[in-house]
């Protein structure tokens, strides 16, 4: 099956910054991602977990964004405009797409 | 004074009290007992639907006192107010920074729902009755603090020269936090459909809310001893000093804005327990937007860790003795 | 006329509508007022659970009326015929393709159990009893109108030429639908085990019922909002008419047919409110299974951003009082 | 034996037991019928806290009996006995394997609480009383039988030569398993506020617990029916006929336990219960990390699919029969 | 530790289409899957979230699936006759793996 | 943007399992994990699905952990003494990060 490169962003990040980072990702043009839920973690803050919370202040999300290869820049540049402040990891991986339209 | 210890003792024993201190056993001993973040959220939402369709129709049944409107008022004024008083606490008590003392500031300021709900369960079955509007102070006295938080962060310079400044859309945020949104909502309608309205869902805002709550408080025990046991250490005894300290100095000012208003003694009793009070679930959420670099282990800890668990045992039996002692009720 | 504009106006500002109307006004809002996605399918199954076992045992209480057979297979006939009309009448208000057009067609063919629901607390209010078997009747309108939508695609071709053909398996899955499943479970075992069952089981299913519909509805609201947001510009006129217009015309079908079945004031006006109402649980599910190729955004949002709030605030007193007076009841 | 089958068909015909019919069936015919893993774990959160907490007030009602000491000691034994006689039963019966054999035999000689939930429901239908401490009983009972586990397997040589050395933290782990620190918990909470916690949470914990279990029920009818529908041809007949003969075994020890103790009818038959039952929530979880190489699909399915049903359906009337022979009530 | 060449293949997709999806990996000789929930994305049919949602109409679900690469094309074969008319996005990183024979 | 290699790992393991596993991250000298929930799955020990299920026994979660490549090594050891014997899957990608200090 024909497939064209494609970059896979995956970030981390506190979930009340959820409608900041869409939007800032949005703003740079990319054209979808998906949000997972996050149950727990570790990191320079210490250990959490999302059992029994009742607020949105302690938890995290996962945002998985697929690009092409040149809107990564940009797009990491917004990512990070949110980011930078805050608790959280961004990582990058070359991955395959099938339907390059789409990115 | 025997009087208090007699309250204490009881309250001590109510199954509310006994399910927190279960989850904080449970915790402390590494139990993986647990509630689903869902099932958390849901019995929060069941809750504030419940006190507030309760206040809401609680006003409708007695009329709309004059003092509804000065009590808002007044809770906006201790809102915005306490945050100064507590951030001066912090500086002379601890060793914290600016932008986290000002993070913890916010959070005393502001008030804990559940705190209120114990509070109100307590003059219930003390057979003393209280405003239904204070419901709506208590909605008021959520997000007022947030931004003298933010004002004493701005003054100082504000963390790494980003600025204290409020980012457009945090206030909207902030007033249209989902459990104010609920409180008040549910206060409303409450209202509108008045005794009519509560006789259709009685018997599920009622009957079973005495227990929603005992498992609430289990979860919030769980939640309180997993984060006590994470942060060890970074309790000194400053912190737990001012854990203490600040919502007596709360209450005291709760005292004195009841007193001027003429609450009734359920009333001023609220009050205090309002002022006292320090919230842990519109302020965090604020906190992790607004100033991302304060620690919210510390203020999640002191709020729920060692406030919360002060005023359910302790605080409220104190608050309930002074307000009848007071008020003469 | 005035009969229906008190009813209407008396039917606004019952909790289970104005808990919608935050709902809706909290989406707007932007407010993060969120119920959990377990949570609300817990409500769900409550509700279906608590509107089966009542059917049953109702059923079992009064008997089996000889129409009950009629009944069903009246329902079974209207959700097959109604995507027809629906479709024509897209077909000239709207420029929706033929596959956009079917697929609204099937949801308004099919039911909503939660305005089913509705509407008999309206008539338990008002005093009025109704046959018992009508959750069975509900039931059996949830899935007919799915084939007629699929017959529809086929012939006009289908699309890109996937034919409109029944996947093997669809039906079945659509059938054994777990809502489906568990509100005629429920209502055979409330009919196995009648008022027996229904006493243990009572303050469960009777008492909570008005409470847990108002937080589904609050929940509703916050979709329904949700979804009318993010389409703005979507929803043009001729969409806005139909949706309107369409459970109009289904509630005179169904006023027909509960004419000619004979049903009680109670059973005409829940048939009338069956075939004007448009599913959003059954429904959408099979469409995107069977026809992904129709945009969810149009028939989500018609179905539970128009139809269903006119069912629930105008809909349902207009179709009482015209039961009322048809049969004389 | 009259007696027997008509109790056990009215038994048959209750809206528990039905619902867990109606759960298994929609799993057979692969309905999408589901309860989320949020709603369920909440559901049986709830379940713990009312049964303890209704069994600590009971206790706190009638006094300590001078048995209560007896009984745990015999519940402790018979938790520890019970897994010997069901590793000598599998061998002779099935070809499993050391490790899946005991594995197995753990579960046996725990308890399953719904079981127990389901049998004090009978007796309470029957007009029978029975000692509120049997809730602390069934906590004693939840554990012992793992260690007996690991040591069959440890005398067996362990897997691959890991040992069945208890890893340490395991017992830890185990016996502070989030359901028995619930269930011991709200039975010490219970047994402190009494009465008077009682009638505070009553309408929480009394009324709807019917209701909630039908739900529950249904739930696990679901699990169940998926369980055995992935797992066909896994269940070969020297595995059922230990589903069903473990549990009379059981029963019979635990009838010889309690007639030792001097209990009353319903202790009698609620210890037969206890013994009769198969854990499917804290020994699964503790299996998993004790002997990660036993195949779950083998233990669960006994347990929740054949045994469970069998003393849901069969067993619970038959043991009340004997009890009530053997004690004369 | 001895590593082995093998694709990581994440699928977005419809929650509705699980059993389908999963029949057809299963037919294309896949040994074993992950199914992760997602909270909420966009994409080209717009932003939407779980919360609330009492049907499977409107979730997503992302499926995970580590495969040998020669194993690659007939799974990508198989999912896309499941994922082709609906919502959804496919992408393939290369990954290591240790217990190759298990893929 | 300037960025750096590092390696994604990604584990998947029954829930029970959890606390045992973070530990040996945490004594492998791994700086950050983070736990996501996975809502069912196949595998040699058959399908299974988190829905309906009422103890942690018959869940799974998913671990990803990224690390600095010469990290890699000590992490897998770890992570294969406790997935060693149980039901999981262990995957390793390379992917880049920005802020190479927090790895
Ligand atoms: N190296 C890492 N790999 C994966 N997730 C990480 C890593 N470091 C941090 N995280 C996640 O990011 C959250 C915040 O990290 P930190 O800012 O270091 O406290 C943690 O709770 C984890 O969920
Ligand atoms: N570029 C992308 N990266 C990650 N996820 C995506 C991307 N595009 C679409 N999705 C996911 O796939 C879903 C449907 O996409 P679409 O078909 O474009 O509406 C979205 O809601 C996202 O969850
Ligand atoms: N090839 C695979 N790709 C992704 N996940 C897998 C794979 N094999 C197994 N899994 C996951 O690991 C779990 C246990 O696998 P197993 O030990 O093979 O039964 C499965 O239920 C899946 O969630
Ligand atoms: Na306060
Ligand atoms: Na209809
Ligand atoms: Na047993």
């Amino acid at each position: 099956m024909q497939t064209h490169k494609a970059k896979r962003v995956e970030i981390t990040i506190e979930a009340v910054m959820e409608r900041r980072l869409s939007e800032a990702l949005e703003g740079a043009g990319v054209k979808g991602f998906t949000i997972l839920p996050v149950l727990g973690g570790s990191g320079r803050s210490g250990r959490w977990s999302r059992e029994g919370q009742i607020s949105r202040a302690s938890g995290m999300i996962a945002v998985v964004c697929i690009v092409h290869p040149n809107r990564l820049d940009p797009l990491l540049d917004a990512a990070f405009a949110v980011v930078d402040r805050h608790i959280g990891v961004v990582s990058v991986t070359d991955c395959d797409v099938v339907r390059a339209d789409r990115f | 004074m025997d009087g208090i210890l007699a309250l204490a003792l009881e309250n001590l024993i109510s199954p509310i009290i006994l399910f927190f201190a279960l989850g904080l056993a449970a915790a402390f001993a590494r139990s993986d007992l647990s509630v689903p973040e869902a099932v958390a959220k849901g019995m929060s939402l069941y809750l504030l639907f419940a006190i507030g369709f309760k206040g809401g129709a609680s006003v409708a049944a007695h009329g709309v006192d004059a003092t509804l409107l000065f009590s808002l008022l007044a809770g906006v004024i201790l809102s915005f107010l306490l945050p100064f008083i507590a951030f001066a606490l912090l500086r002379v008590l601890t060793g914290l920074s600016v932008v986290d003392a000002a993070a913890v500031a916010a959070h005393y300021g502001s008030i804990s729902i559940v705190t209120f709900v114990a509070a109100s369960s307590v003059l219930t079955s003390a057979g003393l009755v209280f405003e239904g509007y204070m419901v709506a102070v208590a909605a008021a006295m959520e997000a007022p603090a947030i931004l003298s938080a933010l004002w004493l962060v701005a003054r100082a310079g504000g963390p790494n020269g980003h600025g204290g400044g409020m980012e457009p859309g945090l206030l909207r945020e902030i007033l249209l936090n989902g459990s104010i949104v609920l409180l008040v909502g549910s206060f409303a309608i409450g209202a509108i459909t008045g005794q009519e309205g509560l006789a259709r869902i009685e018997s599920f805002i009622v009957s079973p809310f005495q227990g929603v709550l005992c498992l609430f408080l289990l979860d919030m025990g769980l939640v309180a001893g997993r984060g006590l046991r994470e942060t060890r250490g970074l309790l000194r005894p400053g912190l737990f000093v001012f854990g203490v300290l600040m919502p007596l100095t709360g209450a005291a000012l709760g005292l004195v804005a009841g007193m001027i208003l003429g609450l009734s003694t359920g009333g001023v009793m609220l009050m205090m327990t309002l002022s006292a009070s320090a919230s842990y679930i519109a302020v965090p959420a604020a906190m992790r937007v607004a100033l991302p670099e304060a620690n919210p282990a510390i203020y999640l800890t002191l709020a729920l860790g060692i406030t919360f668990p002060f005023n359910l045992t302790l605080g409220i039996p104190i608050y309930l003795a002074v307000a009848q002692a007071v008020t003469g009720g």
